[in-house]
């Protein structure tokens, strides 16, 4: 089966062919089969591949598809590389994608770009899977720019909104300045190592200086700061939920935006390497971890919150790999894509139960109408919140665990950031389900339960969500941490946790008291005094203020970056090219007319003049020849 | 030295000549001095040629001098041809009305 | 006399002459005295020739220029009936111009013909070259050709003049 | 020789034309006649010795008391002068049918043709001014032949005068060169050059003399009279001046510096090159801002002379700057008379600015045709005639320590192709005033269909001329 | 004799066509441009059956007394252009189908005039034979953007003709320099100018540089010598913008690669960093000033010049990957770039305008339009997969190699070039409909066969470079041999 990997992208692709020529002509149903039964098999195949690859005993098997980009000694096949990293997000994405795809056949029924849906879904599937399969760093790109592309098309799926558009752009091209980084990172892997095959460039890194490597590893992680949406390249993110909600729990939380954890975690040797990219991305990630937080704490756009909280859980991650806890990182990226899938697909269902409303604040009560839903969401929020025994405290203890053992005062952050996660979350959940309803009487007219096709999804990943947890059970419990284990061949492990067990103890229960009380601060901030947020920012406190407007980085951005760049070229435009260089070359052209006026001029028509010229001329030349 | 009188003297006279030619070709504006002008330069050549024929002891620059005279002849007769016509046309010989084609 | 010879004496005679008429035909107004000068410089240049012992070429020399060209301008200006002051002048800064580039000409003509000293000197008295025999030999000898092609350069000069001078037949 | 003496023969029977009353014949006879001409010279070209790209000067096929000499280099450049005159003779037909003295016309051309071809094959001083003046005199009468129009009257006097002066310079030179060494003949005056030791006044001499020849073919500063003198004149004497007397006096030029003072280019070169610097620039820049189309092709063919001047200085070795030289006169002489034929025949209502030729391409779109490879090859664009021309001349001055001429050349030649496609656009681009065909007669046609072919042929071919010697 | 025959095939067919009349010239000419695609397939089998076959040389004496030769014949690049030029001419032949234009037939023989100058130019292998072809290539084009062009076009056109036969004539200078340094007996031949170059001094080596460098910065433009290419794109019909961006720039990259890399080493090593700085610099440039184009034609133009900028640093760098990346990206821009001017001359036709800003909303009435254009745009951009990214990630990794800084500053481009496309297509194809648009209608046949052929090369040759590559890569290893 390992050599038949070619199949697992090959599904999507023929499932995005299928709808993207005949899209129209299909029948909704029949379309969205096609989608669904596409992932479904690649889903079937990646299993296969993955036990087969469990039995076997080579951990590490290339299936070359074809030749691609040959130059000298650049030498790019279109390889595919089975291994158990890439195999356990093959599960991820296909397991989790076809759920969603599921999940859109409802959410997506009424809209008109149905089939395009899923055109672009079976699509991105498919540059996801290109992404992990990849065997180089090349293949690893070309599906790394086609889920931005991806991403682009479905942000801006409802293209007819222009501000949907601009956040379709901006999204592409934040993840353009990321990818600009990882394309240098991989020039220069070719021209220190010659090659930029995994196997190949691995197996040579200790001949490399700890400089280059450490090169290597910022501008690698330069493409991850921009897929993974990490500080600065992080505001695409909370504007991508422009785009229809599976699409925000695909590919804006459980698949593409872990790509960078992915891509780290795949170079994982050059970081191990290279202490001082490890300690950058540590703090990068812990940055982006408390800063996101923050910002979720005002936010009433239900999608907003996720987004900000996945932006917060992605520097968690970022956090764990900068401390070497590569497969507590794999493992949160795990956990996260369930409970986070879930918590996105909860909120689609709410959105759809009202009718678009996106508005926290126009919400409430909803836990009676939509009783699925809530129990699901309400099972993913306290995963996330990292209350045991649900899978989010597992993988989060053990990131916790990790930094704390390599400093204290990151851990800090970490704990701070979770606590926030927890406070935001249940901020959510209490506005949204609690209370009373605060939409119109037509909204609440129309509330009602999704359908199977959208519940049923829900289910299985809250199932997941709390049950997710066994992947990774904690050693010092005295269990098998089964990702370790499984991800041992591609990752260099940190020493064994040396730390005495009543630490890791303590460590545990801090952080889950912590969250706890942060739970009952919010039950009383929202439930008992039904605090709501105001609906005019000019209540806000300036600290609120702040934040609610997101620190106004956006506006910052505008004012460094984008504003001055339209400047320059407006001045390059207007003034450079069309005064100094055209007036140049155009200057020439009126020069010679100049001149040849005054030229002219001395054709006076007297003879008189004429002779006097040519005497003159017979002087100078006389004179200057033989008066040397 | 021709009969007691070095070369030198002949060549500088024939370009003093020559010069009061060019001068007055530059500074009259009566078309007919103008070509009385020339005809002085080329008599001035006819002088040097002349000398230098008999510095040489060589007959042909004086052959030369009848060729120089034809066509001076030649010229002349050519040039008031013109001008008799370039008068009945515009009833002057000032050359410096002569100058409608310009620039 | 003053120990220069009767030649020399001559020469100086004539060149001063010669140099004092051609400056009287370019700064005389009137035209007439202009051609008067003119042929009063020829006659100082056949005397020249005869210096020179160009005995044959003076005779002609005064044939032709004097007798015939001259006569010629005489014409024309008759005919034109230039006869007069009236003739407009050239700005005096013209005439300044044309004098300052005559006088640099000059200079640079004197500088640049220096080194005739070089030249070889031939015995001089006895020639016998300006005779008409002499020439006539070189004349129909040597230069046949151009003595015949000559009488097409007369041809044209003879053609144009006729064409230009005369009516237009309509 | 013999075509030499033909066309003399011709000029005198075309006087005759007028007394014994064959005047409607007189057309159709003197165009054979400049045919036979050309058919006696192409014989006299067969009967050269086998060999004939010995060095210059050899191969003497006629040659009288050091006088005159006609060998395979002034055969080659009499053969260029007699079929452009052909061509000319076809283009002007109409010229000659309205004028009245049309006799006199056509003896004056006769005469002129006369001396152009002394000027290939003189060999003494004595030739080569009567050959200057043999030509110049019936063109100062041609220049002015339009009676009654003052611009011409004012065209021939001006050339007169000018020609007068540039005469006297050149016997100035030509006596203090006879001074120096004793005789008029060129291969003496060589060899008295080789022997060394010479008065500085004998430089003084090659100085004067070089002065009347670059006024002869018009270079700066001594170009002035050119664009009054083109201007004015009819347009076919203008076409007669900027073709046989320019190839005339390069043919003459190139005798002079090439052969006889080649020993002493040290003196001259420098001279040359800044001379050529300033026609470049001067022609070139002011033909740009001209509005006549006349004015603009008198312009242009001073920057042409300066490139044939290029070919002068750059003194290749062997015969390689001779041949560049009657490459180019042949490639020029086609395109100008290509060019003045349609602007004949466009300007005939009196018009000869750019207008005249709005929408020619409309109007009459051969014609337009073949004045665009004219003009395309006057411009020097490949595969034109013109192309070559210029490649040649580059190509030999680039060996040399001149190369600042070189990008001189080519900056101007940019400003070149503005002017001449100027004339392309209005053809092309411009809205015609009139939507009337342009009716051109046959023989025009004919003409023009010739010219355009040989341009394109030679430009293809070149070999087929510089083979030739 | 195969390659003499396709430049032979549109001289004749063009003269054939300027006899013709009206509107069978239309079917005529793109029939012969069908017939030189197909024979220039074959000439490929041929070279792949065997590189060195005769059929692909030809050889006869032209000029004898210079040494001049019509030399012509394929390698790897030449073979590649070749195909790219007769594989584009019938495209833009087809796109003009909708357009109605005077005198056809005169225009269509001047396209294939142009197209065999242009073979002519690929595949010359005298120096003085690629110069006349050089210059032949410019009348045609001069005269199409003269006749049938848009407003003010003499002054632009005529600004484009002397800027360009101003470099070309520098060239030809430099060209001379090195014919007269090929020893005893002069010879045009590219190997022995090869080895001229190659025996010059440095300095002699920097004037030959220099002379030759200006005539193809100007066309391919690299700033600063670009002013005259966007306002010639914009005025000329859309055929001939296709034909200046889509073929005739690749003259100037062409003639780097093959006419000045391997001529000048020294001088190479010695300026190359200053032209290389230039192409970077452009690169840059352009894509800002893109960046705020309103006319999306104008848009497309500046784009070309980064996109061109970035090829000259390739070649520059002279490394296996940087020319190789050029050959290839070659190929792609000259695809891209007639699917994206055939873009803005539907846009023209259907609505009216090239404005971004007047236009919107375009997709809403023609979904598949907005399909392809996307897909053009993609390729464009150099997303992987599509043609653009295998040629712009070898032009990097070669850049790369010359220098870190250039590189990265080159790559900027990749994020620019995100901004002024994605903002163009969504201003021109997204939001809502403009109410002062009509509406769109679907699009003609011949428009469409030219965009799915485009798109299809764009993805084509995006999964599977490999037909290029093997072609370009042993080509430009022997080339760069020659630098050793």
């Amino acid at each position: 089966m390992i050599k038949l990997v070619g199949l697992i992208p090959l599904f999507p692709l023929i499932g995005f062919l299928i709808n993207g020529f005949f899209g129209k002509k299909l029948s909704k149903s029949i379309s969205g089969a096609i989608a669904c039964i596409s992932v479904l098999a690649s889903f079937i195949v990646s299993v296969l591949v993955f036990m087969e690859l469990h039995h076997a005993a080579d951990k590490s098997q290339v299936v070359e598809i074809f030749s691609w980009i040959n130059s000298d000694s650049l030498k790019i096949p279109f390889s595919f590389l089975v291994d158990p990293l890439s195999t356990w997000f093959l599960l991820i994405i296909t397991g989790i994608g076809f759920l969603i795809h599921i999940y859109s056949m409802g959410y997506m029924h009424e809209d008109e770009g149905f089939s395009r849906f899923f055109t672009y879904l079976n699509l991105f599937v498919f540059f996801m899977l290109l992404l992990v399969l990849g065997n180089n760093y090349l293949v690893m790109f070309v599906g790394w720019e086609g889920v931005g592309l991806c991403s682009y098309l479905l942000i801006g799926f409802w293209f007819k909104n222009n501000s949907y558009n601009k956040a379709a752009n901006k999204a592409f091209v934040m993840n353009r300045i990321g990818d600009l980084g990882f394309l240098l990172g991989i020039f220069l892997i070719f021209t220190t190592f010659g090659s930029i095959t995994f196997n190949e460039v691995f197996g040579k890194v200790s001949a490399a200086s700890t400089g280059t490597v450490t090169a290597i590893a910022l501008l690698l992680f330069i493409g991850a700061m921009g897929k993974s949406a990490q500080i600065p390249l992080y505001t695409w993110l909370p504007d991508a939920m422009a785009g229809p909600t599976p699409v925000s729990a695909l590919i804006h939380a459980a698949t593409m935006v872990t790509a960078g954890i992915y891509m780290v975690v795949r170079s994982n040797i050059f970081y191990s390497m290279s202490a001082t990219a490890s300690e950058f991305v540590a703090i990068i990630g812990a940055i982006t971890a408390l800063f996101a937080a923050t910002i979720g704490l005002l936010q009433t756009d239900i999608k907003k919150v996720l987004a900000y909280s996945t932006v917060s859980q992605l520097g968690l991650m970022f956090l764990a790999l900068g401390v070497g806890a590569y497969s507590s990182a794999v493992f949160h990226v795990t956990t996260h894509a369930f409970f986070k899938a879930l918590l996105f697909l909860g909120a689609g269902s709410v959105i759809h139960a009202m009718g678009g409303e996106q508005d926290i604040r126009k919400m409430g009560g909803l836990k009676k109408a939509l009783p699925v839903t809530f129990m699901t969401m309400f099972l993913g929020t306290i995963a996330i919140s990292g209350l045991p025994p649900f899978s989010g405290f597992f993988s989060k203890d053990e990131i916790l665990a990790h930094v704390y053992e390599h400093s204290p005062a990151l851990w800090f952050v970490g704990v701070l950031t979770s606590m926030l996660t927890a406070f935001y979350m249940f901020r959510m959940m209490f506005l949204t389900f609690w209370g009373s309803f605060r939409g119109t009487h037509e909204q609440k007219h129309h509330l009602h339960e999704s359908p199977k096709s959208i519940t049923i999804p829900l289910i299985v990943l809250a199932v997941l969500s709390v049950g997710g947890g066994v992947l990774g059970l904690p050693e010092f419990w005295g269990f098998n941490n089964y990702i370790g284990e499984h991800l041992d061949s591609v990752i260099i492990r940190k020493n064994p946790s040396i730390m005495p067990h009543d630490t890791e103890w303590m460590l545990m229960g801090l952080t889950v008291i912590s969250a706890v009380a942060v739970i009952y601060f919010a039950y009383q901030m929202f439930m008992k005094n039904g605090v709501l947020p105001v609906e005019n920012e000019k209540q806000l406190k300036s600290w609120q203020k702040l934040v609610y407007n997101k620190y106004y980085v956006d506006e910052f951005y505008d004012a460094i970056i984008r504003k001055p760049v339209d400047g320059i070229s407006k001045a390059f435009h207007k003034f450079f090219d069309i005064q100094v260089i055209d007036g140049i070359v155009n200057g020439v052209g009126s020069t010679v007319n100049w001149i040849s006026g005054l030229v002219r001029k001395v054709q006076t028509g007297h003879i008189g003049f004429y002779i006097m010229a040519m005497v003159l001329g017979v002087i100078v030349i006389l004179f200057t020849t033989l008066m040397k | 030295m021709i009969n007691g009188i070095p070369i030198n003297y002949y060549i500088l006279l024939s370009a003093i000549l020559f010069i009061i030619g060019a001068v007055g070709v530059m500074a009259r504006r009566n078309a007919i001095i103008i070509f009385m002008c020339i005809e002085l330069m080329l008599n001035a050549v006819n002088l040097l040629l002349v000398a230098f024929s008999t510095l040489h002891n060589d007959a042909n620059g004086q052959v030369f001098v009848f060729f120089v005279m034809a066509v001076a002849a030649a010229e002349v007769a050519v040039g008031l041809a013109i001008l008799s016509m370039v008068y009945r046309n515009i009833k002057s010989i000032d050359i410096d009305l002569l100058s409608k084609l310009k620039n | 006399m003053l120990g220069y010879s009767i030649t020399q004496w001559l020469f100086g005679i004539l060149s001063f002459l010669a140099i004092m008429f051609g400056l009287m035909v370019v700064f005389t107004r009137n035209p007439i005295n202009s051609v008067l000068y003119l042929v009063l410089t020829f006659f100082c240049i056949a005397g020249h020739y005869l210096l020179l012992n160009a005995q044959f070429l003076a005779v002609v020399h005064i044939v032709v220029y004097a007798g015939a060209i001259m006569v010629l301008f005489l014409f024309v200006i008759m005919l034109m009936n230039l006869n007069e002051d009236s003739e407009p002048q050239k700005a005096v800064i013209t005439k300044v111009i044309a004098g300052c580039i005559g006088g640099v000409l000059l200079f640079v003509m004197v500088g640049s013909l220096k080194g005739a000293e070089q030249l070889q000197l031939q015995a001089s008295g006895a020639s016998q070259i300006g005779l008409v025999k002499n020439l006539g030999r070189v004349l129909f000898g040597e230069f046949l050709f151009p003595f015949e092609i000559a009488s097409v350069l007369l041809l044209a000069a003879m053609v144009g003049a006729i064409m230009l001078g005369k009516k237009e037949i309509k | 020789m013999k075509g030499l003496c033909i066309i003399g023969g011709l000029g005198v029977l075309a006087m005759m034309a007028e007394v014994f009353k064959f005047k409607k014949w007189l057309y159709p006879i003197v165009l054979i006649g400049v045919l036979g001409a050309y058919v006696a010279n192409f014989i006299e070209w067969t009967q050269l010795a086998d060999g004939q790209t010995g060095s210059f000067l050899d191969h003497v096929f006629f040659k009288f008391n050091n006088m005159i000499r006609f060998d395979n280099v002034s055969l080659a450049f009499s053969g260029v002068i007699i079929i452009t005159a052909f061509f000319w003779f076809i283009m002007s037909n109409d010229y000659f049918s309205n004028e009245t003295s049309v006799v006199d016309h056509f003896s004056l051309v006769l005469f002129a043709l006369t001396g152009a071809l002394m000027l290939t094959a003189f060999t003494n001083m004595t030739t080569l001014f009567l050959g200057i003046e043999i030509l110049s005199i019936p063109m100062y009468v041609l220049a002015a032949s339009k009676k009654g129009d003052v611009k011409s009257n004012e065209a021939g006097f001006k050339y007169l005068i000018m020609g007068s002066l540039a005469s006297a310079f050149l016997l100035f030179g030509i006596a203090l060169i006879y001074g120096a060494t004793g005789s008029f003949d060129l291969m003496q005056i060589r060899s008295v050059i080789s022997a060394g030791n010479l008065p500085v006044f004998f430089y003084a001499g090659v100085i004067m003399m070089l002065v009347a020849m670059l006024f002869k073919v018009s270079a700066a500063p001594f170009h002035f009279w050119a664009p009054d003198v083109y201007e004015g004149s009819p347009t076919v004497i203008t076409a007669l001046m900027s073709t046989v007397v320019k190839t005339a006096a390069f043919a003459a030029f190139m005798r002079l510096f090439l052969v006889t003072f080649g020993g002493v280019n040290e003196t001259w070169g420098m001279v040359m090159a800044i001379v050529i610097a300033l026609s470049l620039f001067i022609s070139n820049i002011t033909a740009a801002s001209q509005n006549s189309v006349k004015r603009m092709l008198a312009y242009s063919s001073i920057s042409h002379a300066a490139f044939m001047l290029m070919a002068i200085l750059a003194n290749a070795p062997g015969l390689t700057s001779v041949k560049v030289i009657l490459y180019y006169s042949l490639a020029y002489s086609i395109g100008s008379i290509a060019s003045f034929t349609v602007l004949y025949q466009v300007s005939k209502k009196g018009d000869e600015s750019y207008h005249a030729f709005n929408g020619l391409a409309k109007r009459n779109p051969m014609i337009a045709l073949g004045m665009l490879i004219s003009m395309l090859s006057l411009a020097g664009i490949p595969v034109t005639a013109g192309f070559f021309a210029k490649y040649y001349v580059f190509s030999a001055l680039i060996a040399t320590s001149y190369k600042w001429l070189l990008i001189l050349a080519v900056l101007t030649s940019c400003v070149g192709v503005y002017y001449y496609f100027k004339v392309i656009i209005a053809m092309y681009f411009k809205k015609p005033e009139t939507e009337e065909p342009v009716q051109f007669e046959l023989g025009h046609a004919l003409l023009l269909g010739i010219t355009a072919m040989v341009t394109l042929v030679l430009g293809l071919m070149p070999d087929l001329i510089i083979r030739m010697l | 004799m195969l390659t003499g025959l396709l430049i032979i095939f549109p001289l004749i067919a063009s003269l054939l066509l300027f006899v013709m009349k009206g509107e069978g010239a239309k079917k005529a000419v793109l029939g012969f441009s069908i017939i030189e695609f197909a024979m220039s397939i074959y000439a490929y089998v041929t070279f792949k059956a065997d590189a060195a076959s005769k059929m692909l040389y030809l050889n006869c004496t032209w000029v004898e007394s210079l040494g001049i030769k019509f030399s012509v014949g394929l390698d790897g690049i030449s073979l590649l252009l070749v195909l790219l030029t007769t594989f584009l001419v019938p495209l833009i032949i087809l796109s003009s189908f909708k357009t109605t234009y005077e005198k056809p037939n005169a225009f269509y023989g001047l396209i294939l005039l142009m197209q065999s100058a242009l073979v002519g130019v690929f595949t010359a292998n005298d120096g003085f034979l690629f110069y006349v072809f050089w210059e032949l290539a410019l009348i045609p084009i001069y005269f199409i953007c003269l006749l049938w062009g848009g407003e003010n076009r003499g002054k632009i056109t005529f600004k484009f003709f002397v800027y360009t036969l101003f470099g070309s004539l520098f060239m030809l200078i430099g060209l001379i320099f090195l014919y007269n340094h090929t020893g005893e007996v002069k010879s045009w031949n590219v190997n022995d100018l090869y080895a001229a170059g190659r025996s010059l001094t440095e300095a002699q080596q920097t004037f030959v540089f220099w002379m030759m460098f200006l005539a193809f910065a100007i066309k391919m433009p690299i700033f600063p010598l670009h002013t005259w290419q966007p306002d010639t794109y914009v005025v000329a019909p859309t055929q001939g913008t296709m034909l200046l961006s889509g073929i005739m720039l690749k003259m100037g990259t062409f003639g780097l690669i093959k006419w000045l890399l391997p001529v000048v080493p020294l001088a190479l090593a010695k300026w190359g960093g200053l032209a290389v700085t230039l192409s970077v610099i452009g690169i840059i440039y352009a894509s800002c000033i893109a960046i705020v184009q309103k006319d999306y034609k104008r848009l497309i133009a500046y784009s070309s010049i980064a996109h061109v900028g970035l090829i000259a640093a390739g070649i520059l760098s002279a490394t296996q990957q940087g020319v190789q990346g050029a050959v290839i990206q070659m190929l792609s821009h000259g695809i891209n770039v007639v699917g994206l001017f055939l873009i803005a001359d539907i846009l023209m036709r259907h609505t009216g305008t090239r404005e971004i800003d007047k236009l919107g909303g375009i997709r809403n009435m023609n979904g598949q339009f907005g399909v392809l254009f996307l897909i053009i745009m993609l390729g464009s951009v150099a997303l992987p997969l599509t043609n653009g990214f295998v040629g712009e990630f070898l032009l990097l990794t070669g850049v790369y190699q010359y220098s870190h800084m250039f590189a990265a500053i080159a790559g900027l481009s990749v994020i620019l070039g995100a901004v002024y496309m994605l903002r163009s297509y969504q201003g021109i194809m997204l939001g809502e409909k403009k109410d002062s648009l009509g509406t769109f209608g679907s699009l003609a046949e011949s428009d469409k066969i030219v965009l799915l052929i485009v798109c299809a090369a764009i993805i084509g040759f995006g999964v599977y470079p490999k037909p290029l590559n093997d072609l370009a890569e042993p080509a430009v290893k022997a080339l760069l041999q020659n630098l050793k």
